[in-house]
């Protein structure tokens, strides 16, 4: 049971959140113009990071909301969390 | 070199010499500078692909690059269970492909693997369960794959441990059998392999990890860079499970995978008492007995990707909740060893198993939660894929490309959740 | 009083006599004793039988790394609990134990017999045999070698017993209660951090319980042991676990605790739990986890009657019982010598000391030879022990030195009836390990060591190596504890003891381990699994080089004590086979749980009742008086049908279908998820999220939505209805309620956050009560205070604000059966007071109860398609026949995109269509699968299959819906459905069975 | 209200015990909003806007405010009905964009008040409930086993639990069968 911080509410405990996979995924702003390729890239690709991770959580079970998290998965140690829409941090590891 | 026959009276003869006379099961092979072909993974898939391309297609110089020792990733973790009663016609044909190859592993590779029939159930306990249960049979019977519907009562005779009990939260309203389904001995798929295969002149380096993969003008894998040097080959096979989408990306190849942690968990040793398999999509458990007398028991993955090999508390106690329910007589059973590996998942839950972009790199992963089934027939088609530069019939449908197109074989979203 | 137990001494109550049994023979014991003790005490050494030889064997340890004295303790037939290790099986009155894994019995075991093939049984050997004929692996061996295998018994009747689970929370959590872990425990107390100590034993103190001649701060060390725990005891901020295993280290300071509660009482409390887990979330941990004897590897060493040194002083000092009269002790380290003095005081014959070092003398405190020599012990330097004789139980060890080539010389015989064997302490760094810490190899200790902390974390006293000194140990958890209440941001100190060490309490100064191995016949490793030296040896001569690998072949350390007392000596061995130094050998995982954890005690309360919610409608308990017939949809229970007397599924379905058809029926629908979607940008927010158009929907009318991934394929559907310009009341599918709101959130919060939308579930703020067919407005009519329902006033997919009897109402009007129709939503309190004032008008018109089963036939009829059913999350709308409700203006919408894909509108894609079988009678089965040619053996060319299939009362006749490649374009063609008894022909017809105009609809 | 008509206990037993007792407020809402909208709202009710993760407000007058989220509360009226209080919120909050939805009749109000009530919680909440982290006065959403609950502190000793109506039973059940290990009984 990992323990989260909730840019908004703090500490939490992992069962009040549920994952939300890969962050910075944006929608095409405009699918009809995306290839295939591309598409399919949105709907599928994920960098699957072995190491240094920015995903999606939601705080489900507190505050609802979708927020960004670094994580190191060869350790699942959280190096930071951020509100969502705010840009992944740089140069933490 | 000629490999020692294992058999009881090979077995007798060296009692006589103390069993001073065996030999080691596979050489401990230093690098060679070129290969013929590469696979990169010690697990049984890639240890497989490796016997059929030396027994089946007739290339000589063959290397399995392993980074820890072999069959040490999910060959080694899984719950073993066998069974090929899948949905779409695609994945019956492949698993199927797969459990025939099971019924004479061991006397094909001279190593008993412990293939035992001794059937999968599956469990159904809403009347949605039964719908997918019976399409299921359904269309097993006519894809010529075994998988029979029982009774409450039926089930509880084929598993006398089972609670059938009306009353339960999550009543048993009958199962799915499939007879031909079991277990098998994963380490001894991976030693049998390794055994055959190094019989065979194939080199399986161990402590060696791919670190980068050298492509030449045109793009085409020439050599992989590894902690124990450049090995040149022009054709190179993935099996890394867990860790595909870590090796691909060193060919700039970006496959739909995400790593979960899966546990899976064994009881102490008891005296037999639980005949076959079972297991419940419905509350998420699978459980076995093995020859040693564990209760061999499968949880669910973790949320969240992760590279750990471990997962949390709550998602085996949410698998041994559901056991319990099942089968109450376990309840005072004790846990004694706990362990995570790491699966690779694709959208689908289907595997892909082909070419990449990438000429001369081949990739075979996304087996997710179920690859130890499919390691001899996973092996076999992917050793004629690399072999003959094109795909098998049984694996064509498992393309990287069905993604794109959206032929997407989907066994997960076809056991969708009810109305 | 029992032959081995001394008149005095020992921390045991003698004002009482507990009455045991084992394998049927009654013994007495004390309050205090083990059953491992009270054997010992009654001259019992033969308690279990070995896994794989059936060799017999003895007590070897004292604790939780027990390899072979392993029972049953049965308190009655359902709560028998096979595997306990008996050195952990607290004593009391009326226990009930058994041996295992022999037969007949213990004394004489026929499983013995498996040790004459046992040149035929090296490791591994079953990978090299049973392979031919090729079925008979599954069908004679494996069940032969099935039934030798196991070791207790799993009872056959469910436990009743309760477990119970609990969260916690502390600065400071300390593993472990001896004395580092005391000291650990005062210092952050102190500090007024809140403190949970745990210990597995029932009583803290650890290894002070068995020092009677240390002093600490002028104490006794038994008292100062007794006023620690006083003191914090009557700390409010510390929790005190005694008879508790930390058996997990999880990410984040998580830790499992086993905790338990009843199985130490003769007569526990009805109703107490028996176990309780603890889930304890640590800012900081101090693990004083201490350390744990290793045997030494020679000829025999399994024999009853060979024990580890540290476990018989342990039984000496704690429960009185002196396991041995003549005693031998062979050793590699100075841990032995304090255990022959005390043996020696107590009253045994210590014979002689077997020290494998070739000079010991020079690190020893002073003293100790000129009390050896007073005492007329016999230290043997440089000696080996040979081979262990007796029948049953040592009665000798034979003794010698080996020469250069490793021969023995010298050798002689030494009677006794115990020999301890002190193979020199290993910390315990199983937690350290499970928490990802990284272990470092410590050439003097030969041993691995925490090294770095992946978690908040410190390790103290023994296992971290300071295995020598209570003055250590102390002090080290002393400065752990402050350290971590510090770190916790409480204000520790660390508190300094007076300590006066008994001065025989060395262990320091040991023998390479490796060289310490005597090989031979019988030299075992692993005690409870019957690896011996020859087995490693065969592995690594077979190729096996990773100590993973040889681990697996061999099966060491694999046991039910997971290697506590083998991996190590497993490892030393390797290493020297290998000729490389231990650490690059690699080293076995250190896997949770510590010690083997009761299964229910992770599944804790949820069981029956609570395993999961039960959720009930509003209106439940009115079905269940109308003997209404449940199934289970998510967590809810719906009523699936009404039967009455002498009516199967299928004839009551039959009537609730005509009453519907005919004249009126009821549903409770109150399961249907419900969202409200509102605020500015509500319209939009639907437009990007349904495949509908929102924006030509008036308020007050409904809409039937469609939502798909954004894959393409359907995900779910449920009637919209518009209740403002910027408000919806969304409907979903029962299933659907949880995810689709999460799905909504998902693009509300991150995609679209340029919206003013908000969304609520409001899935049990309304009770809904359908009721349908040609005479629902009429019923209704009288009950909706003056509202107008008139065709006019309300027409099919409308919906309007009104009261029912005084009770407020929406009321839409909807159809899932095809049927005029409405569905009334009312409080969820008032469900119950609606549906009878329905129910009470309805009397008059035949108002019927329906169910699931009959709600799905209805909209069969229909071609309605239910979620999960018709779909199966890989149909696009088209394949369903949903076109017409994508809204074609729209620019985008979730899965539009997707949509576009080739493989989403090729011309063999399965589509929805009915099937009707040629005999009327016939109904197919669901999931039944569909071919076009007919006579083929498998595989066969599958093109779709049955997703529904009812028997149609209102037609008279079967009706299916299934999904056919090409099916739109194969209407009228005949169709095959291939079942075990032959092939069913069908008819490939429109989806629609029932009033395809809808004329019923529009009244 | 009777308890009969409305959940699953009320099906002929009565689990409850005594300090896990049924409160009926007259009105619940859950308001959606920008800062704006919930200032205007709470000027409106005429108490302070919990406007931190955990905050409540309203003590001491016949309104309880919770803060859910960032731009979410749960507002429960103890006295004023839910068309009343809707009619007024929605008047105050006119031109405001928001979302204002009754949910009175959604989720039950459950009072557990006994001295083993936080342990009783840590049985099935993973919060750390001492408190100095979890003072008196605070509220948050988080959840009991298998049941999503709102969780309000109104002593030491004694929370309010918040849950949807179709759930209450499981709560009820699993804290009754928990309550066996913890002294005194019922």
């Amino acid at each position: 049971m990992l323990l989260i911080r909730c840019p908004h509410c703090g500490e939490r405990p992992e069962p009040e959140f549920a994952y939300g996979g890969e962050a910075h995924i944006a929608r095409p702003a405009d699918p009809a113009a995306v290839s295939d390729d591309d598409w399919a890239a949105y709907l599928y690709l994920r960098t699957n990071a072995k190491g240094v991770h920015a995903e999606r959580w939601r705080h489900t079970r507190g505050c609802g909301r979708f927020f960004n998290a670094l994580r190191d998965t060869t350790t699942d140690r959280f190096i930071a969390t951020y509100k969502s829409g705010e840009k992944r941090p740089e140069g933490l590891r | 070199m000629s490999r020692q026959r294992f058999s009881g009276f090979s077995l007798l003869w060296n009692s006589l010499g103390k069993h001073q006379g065996w030999r080691e099961q596979w050489r401990r092979a230093e690098p060679q500078a070129e290969y013929d072909a590469i696979i990169v993974g010690g697990g049984g898939h890639g240890l497989g692909t490796a016997y059929y391309l030396a027994a089946e297609h007739g290339l000589t110089r063959i290397a399995v690059l392993e980074k820890g020792w072999i069959g040490g990733g999910n060959t080694g973790r899984n719950t073993t269970i066998i069974r090929s009663n899948y949905l779409f016609d695609e994945s019956a044909r492949l698993y199927d492909h797969s459990v025939k190859m099971w019924e004479h592993l061991s006397q094909v590779l001279n190593y008993n693997v412990m293939f035992s029939p001794r059937g999968v159930m599956m469990l159904a306990h809403t009347v949605h369960d039964v719908q997918v249960a019976q399409r299921h049979i359904h269309a097993n019977r006519c894809n010529g794959v075994d998988n029979e519907w029982l009774t409450p009562e039926d089930a509880k005779a084929f598993c006398p441990p089972l609670n059938i009990d009306p009353g339960l939260r999550y009543p048993v309203l009958g199962a799915a059998l499939q007879r031909r389904g079991g277990t098998a001995r994963h380490d001894a798929v991976a030693w049998g392999y390794a055994r055959a295969a190094d019989a065979l002149g194939v080199d399986i380096i161990e402590n060696c990890e791919v670190t980068g993969i050298r492509r030449d003008a045109g793009g085409a894998v020439e050599a992989l860079e590894t902690t124990r040097g450049v090995i040149r080959s022009r054709k190179v096979g993935v099996v890394a499970a867990g860790n595909t989408s870590v090796v691909l990306g060193m060919a700039d190849v970006r496959v739909p995978l995400e790593s979960f942690p899966l546990q899976a968990l064994v009881s102490e040793p008891i005296k037999p008492v639980f005949p076959c398999v079972v297991m419940s999509n419905g509350i998420h458990a699978y459980i076995s007995q093995s020859d040693k007398g564990e209760l061999v028991i499968g949880a669910g993955t973790d949320a969240y990707t992760s590279y750990t090999q471990r997962g949390a508390l709550h998602v085996n106690m949410h698998t041994l909740e559901a056991i319990c329910e099942l089968f109450p007589m376990f309840r005072r059973m004790r846990m004694l060893r706990n362990w995570g590996g790491i699966v690779d998942v694709t959208p689908d839950r289907s595997p892909i198993i082909g070419k990449t972009p990438v000429p001369g790199l081949f990739v075979n992963c996304g087996w997710g939660t179920g690859g130890f089934k499919a390691t001899p027939g996973s092996a076999h088609v992917f050793a004629w894929t690399m072999a003959k530069d094109e795909p098998h019939p049984i694996n064509a449908p498992f393309t990287l490309d069905r993604f794109r197109e959206g032929h997407l074989i989907d066994e997960a979203a076809a056991a969708a959740v009810a109305h | 009083m029992s032959v081995a137990r001394l008149p005095t001494g020992g921390q045991v109550g003698r004002d009482r006599t507990l009455r045991f049994s084992f394998d049927g023979k009654s013994y007495e014991g004390l309050q205090g004793d083990t059953l491992a003790s009270a054997l010992l005490a009654n001259g019992v050494h033969l308690v279990g039988r070995s896994f794989k030889y059936h060799r017999p064997r003895g007590i070897m340890t004292a604790g939780p790394e027990e390899p072979s004295a392993l029972v049953t303790v049965r308190r009655d037939a359902a709560r028998s609990t096979p595997n306990l290790r008996a050195t952990q099986v607290e004593l009391y009155d009326g226990l009930c134990a058994v041996s295992q894994n022999r037969w007949p019995s213990l004394r004489f075991d026929l499983g013995r017999l498996t040790e004459l093939f046992s040149p035929l049984l090296p490791a591994g050997f079953y990978y090299k045999t049973f392979m031919w004929p090729r079925t008979a692996w599954h069908q004679l061996y494996e069940p032969l070698i099935r039934r030798m295998a196991g070791l207790g018994e799993a009872p056959l009747l469910p436990d009743p017993d309760r477990y119970a689970q609990q969260h916690a929370h502390c600065e400071v959590l300390v593993v472990g209660a001896g004395p580092a872990g005391l000291a650990a425990a005062l210092a952050a107390s102190r500090s007024g951090a809140r403190v949970i100590l745990c210990d597995e034993r029932p009583r803290f103190g650890g290894s002070l319980l068995c020092d009677d001649r240390s002093r600490i701060d002028g104490l006794a060390a038994t008292e100062w042991v007794t006023a620690a725990i006083a003191e914090l005891a009557q700390n409010p901020r510390v929790r005190l676990l005694p008879r508790t295993t930390a058996f997990g280290y999880f990410p984040h300071n998580h830790l499992g605790l086993s905790e338990r509660i009843t199985d130490h009482l003769a007569e526990p409390p009805a109703g107490l739990a028996r176990e309780r887990l603890w889930q304890v979330r640590a800012q900081q941990v101090v693990l004083a986890t201490g350390s744990i004897e290793q045997p030494l590897v020679f000829p025999g060493n399994d024999r009853p009657g060979v024990m580890l040194a540290g476990a018989a002083l342990r039984y000496l000092k704690e429960q009185a019982v002196m396991p041995g009269r003549r005693v031998v002790i062979v050793t590699i380290c100075d841990s032995a010598y304090r255990v022959a003095f005390e043996m020696q005081a107590a009253g045994a014959r210590v014979a002689a000391i077997i020290d494998l070092r070739p000079d010991p003398s020079p690190a020893q405190p002073d003293g100790w030879q000129q009390r050896l020599r007073q005492a007329g012990i016999a230290v043997e330097t440089a000696a080996r022990v040979l081979r262990t004789r007796g029948r049953g139980h040592v009665s000798a060890v034979e003794i010698g030195r080996l020469d250069a080539a490793g021969l023995p010389t010298g050798q002689r015989s030494i009677d006794c009836d115990l020999l301890l064997v002190a193979g020199g302490f290993v910390p315990s760094v199983h937690l350290f390990s499970q928490s990802r810490g990284k272990l470092r190899y410590d050439e003097a200790l030969q041993t691995y060591l925490p090294g770095d902390s992946a978690e908040s974390e410190r390790s103290a006293g023994a296992c971290r190596g300071l295995l020598s000194g209570l003055a250590a140990a102390l002090q080290d958890g002393a400065a752990a504890g402050a350290a971590a209440a510090n770190a916790s941001g409480c204000a520790g100190e660390e508190p300094r003891f007076e300590i006066i060490e008994d001065s025989t309490a060395a262990t320091a100064g040991r023998l390479p381990r490796a060289e310490a191995a005597v090989s031979g016949p019988k030299a075992f490793v692993d005690f409870q699994h019957d690896v011996m030296l020859k087995d490693l040896d065969l592995a690594m001569r077979e190729g096996f080089r990773s100590i993973e690998h040889i681990k697996r072949y061999t099966t060491t350390g694999m046991a039910t004590d997971q290697g506590k007392t083998s991996n190590v000596n497993a490892l030393h061995h390797a290493a020297r086979g290998l000729g490389k130094p231990v650490p690059s050998v690699g080293l076995t995982t250190f896997r949770m749980p510590y010690t083997p954890i009761t299964f229910a005690s992770f599944a804790g309360q949820a069981r029956g009742e609570i395993f999961d919610p039960v959720r009930r409608t509003p209106m439940h308990g009115w079905a269940v008086r109308q003997g209404a017939v449940f199934e289970d949809v998510g967590m809810w229970k719906r009523a699936r049908f009404f039967p009455r007397s002498g009516e199967d599924m299928h004839a009551a379905v039959a009537r609730e279908c005509r009453a519907v058809r005919e004249g009126c029926g009821v549903f409770d629908a109150s399961t249907l998820g419900k969202i409200v979607v509102a605020g500015p940008g509500a319209t939009a927010f639907m437009d990007r999220f349904y495949v509908n158009d929102w924006s030509k929907l008036a308020v007050g009318r409904c809409k039937y939505g469609v939502l798909l991934r954004d894959d393409g394929f359907v995900y779910d559907d449920g009637v919209v209805a518009r209740l403002a310009e910027d408000r919806f009341h969304v409907t979903t599918t029962t299933g659907g309620a949880a995810r689709v709101l999460a799905m909504m959130e998902d693009y509300r919060q991150t995609e679209w956050t340029d919206l003013d939308v908000w969304l609520t579930s409001t899935t049990e703020q309304w009770a809904v009560i359908a009721v349908q067919g040609p005479r629902a407005r009429e019923l209704l009519a009288p009950l909706v205070d003056g509202l107008d329902i008139s065709a006019a006033a309300l027409p099919h997919m409308a919906v309007v604000h009104g009261t029912l009897r005084g009770m407020p109402m929406m009321l839409f009007r909807v159809s899932f059966t095809g049927e005029l129709g409405f569905e009334v939503n009312v409080p969820s309190d008032q469900g119950a007071a609606a549906l009878d004032a329905i129910c009470e008008a309805g009397k008059a018109l035949g108002l019927t109860p329906y169910g699931t089963e009959t709600m799905h036939v209805l909209r069969a009829e229909k071609g309605f398609i239910i979620i999960g059913q018709d779909t199966d999350g890989t149909v696009t709308p088209d394949d369903v026949g949903l076109t017409w409700a994508i809204g074609k203006a729209k620019p985008d919408f979730v899965g539009k995109r997707a949509l576009a894909r080739p493989a989403m509108h090729a011309p063999d894609r399965k589509q929805l269509v009915g099937l009707l079988t040629r005999d009327p009678r016939v109904v197919l089965e669901e999931g039944a699968q569909v071919v076009d040619v007919p006579g083929q053996a498998p595989p066969m060319k599958l093109i779709g299959h049955v997703t529904s299939s009812y028997a149609s009362a209102t037609l008279g006749r079967s009706i299916a819906l299934a999904v056919v490649a090409g099916g739109r374009a194969r209407i009228g063609q005949t169709l095959h459905v291939p079942m075990p008894g032959g092939e069913i022909p069908v008819e490939v017809c429109a989806p629609v069975f029932y009033d395809p105009k809808g004329a019923r609809l529009n009244v | 209200m009777s308890d009969t008509a409305s959940s699953g206990i009320g099906m002929g037993t009565t689990l409850a015990p005594a300090w896990l007792q049924r409160v009926t407020p007259a009105a619940r809402f859950v308001l959606q909003g920008g800062p704006s909208a919930l200032a205007a709202a709470a000027r409106a009710l005429g108490i302070p806007d919990a406007d931190a993760p955990g905050r409540c407000s309203g003590e001491g007058t016949t309104l309880t405010l919770i803060w859910l989220g960032p731009d979410e509360r749960l507002l429960i009226a103890w006295l004023e009905d839910a068309a009343s209080l809707g009619a007024r919120l929605e008047a105050a909050l006119a031109g405001q964009a928001h979302s204002l939805v009754d949910v009175t009749q959604r989720q039950v109000g459950l009072r557990l008040a006994a001295a083993f009530a936080a342990d009783l919680l840590n049985c099935g909440c993973p919060l750390d409930l001492d408190p100095a982290r979890f003072p008196v006065g605070s509220g948050t959403r988080t959840l009991f086993n298998k049941t999503d609950i709102v969780l309000w502190r109104r002593g030491v000793d004694d929370f309010h639990i918040e849950v949807w109506r179709s759930f209450e039973d499981y709560l009820v059940r699993w804290m009754a069968e928990a309550a066996q290990d913890f002294a005194p009984q019922r």
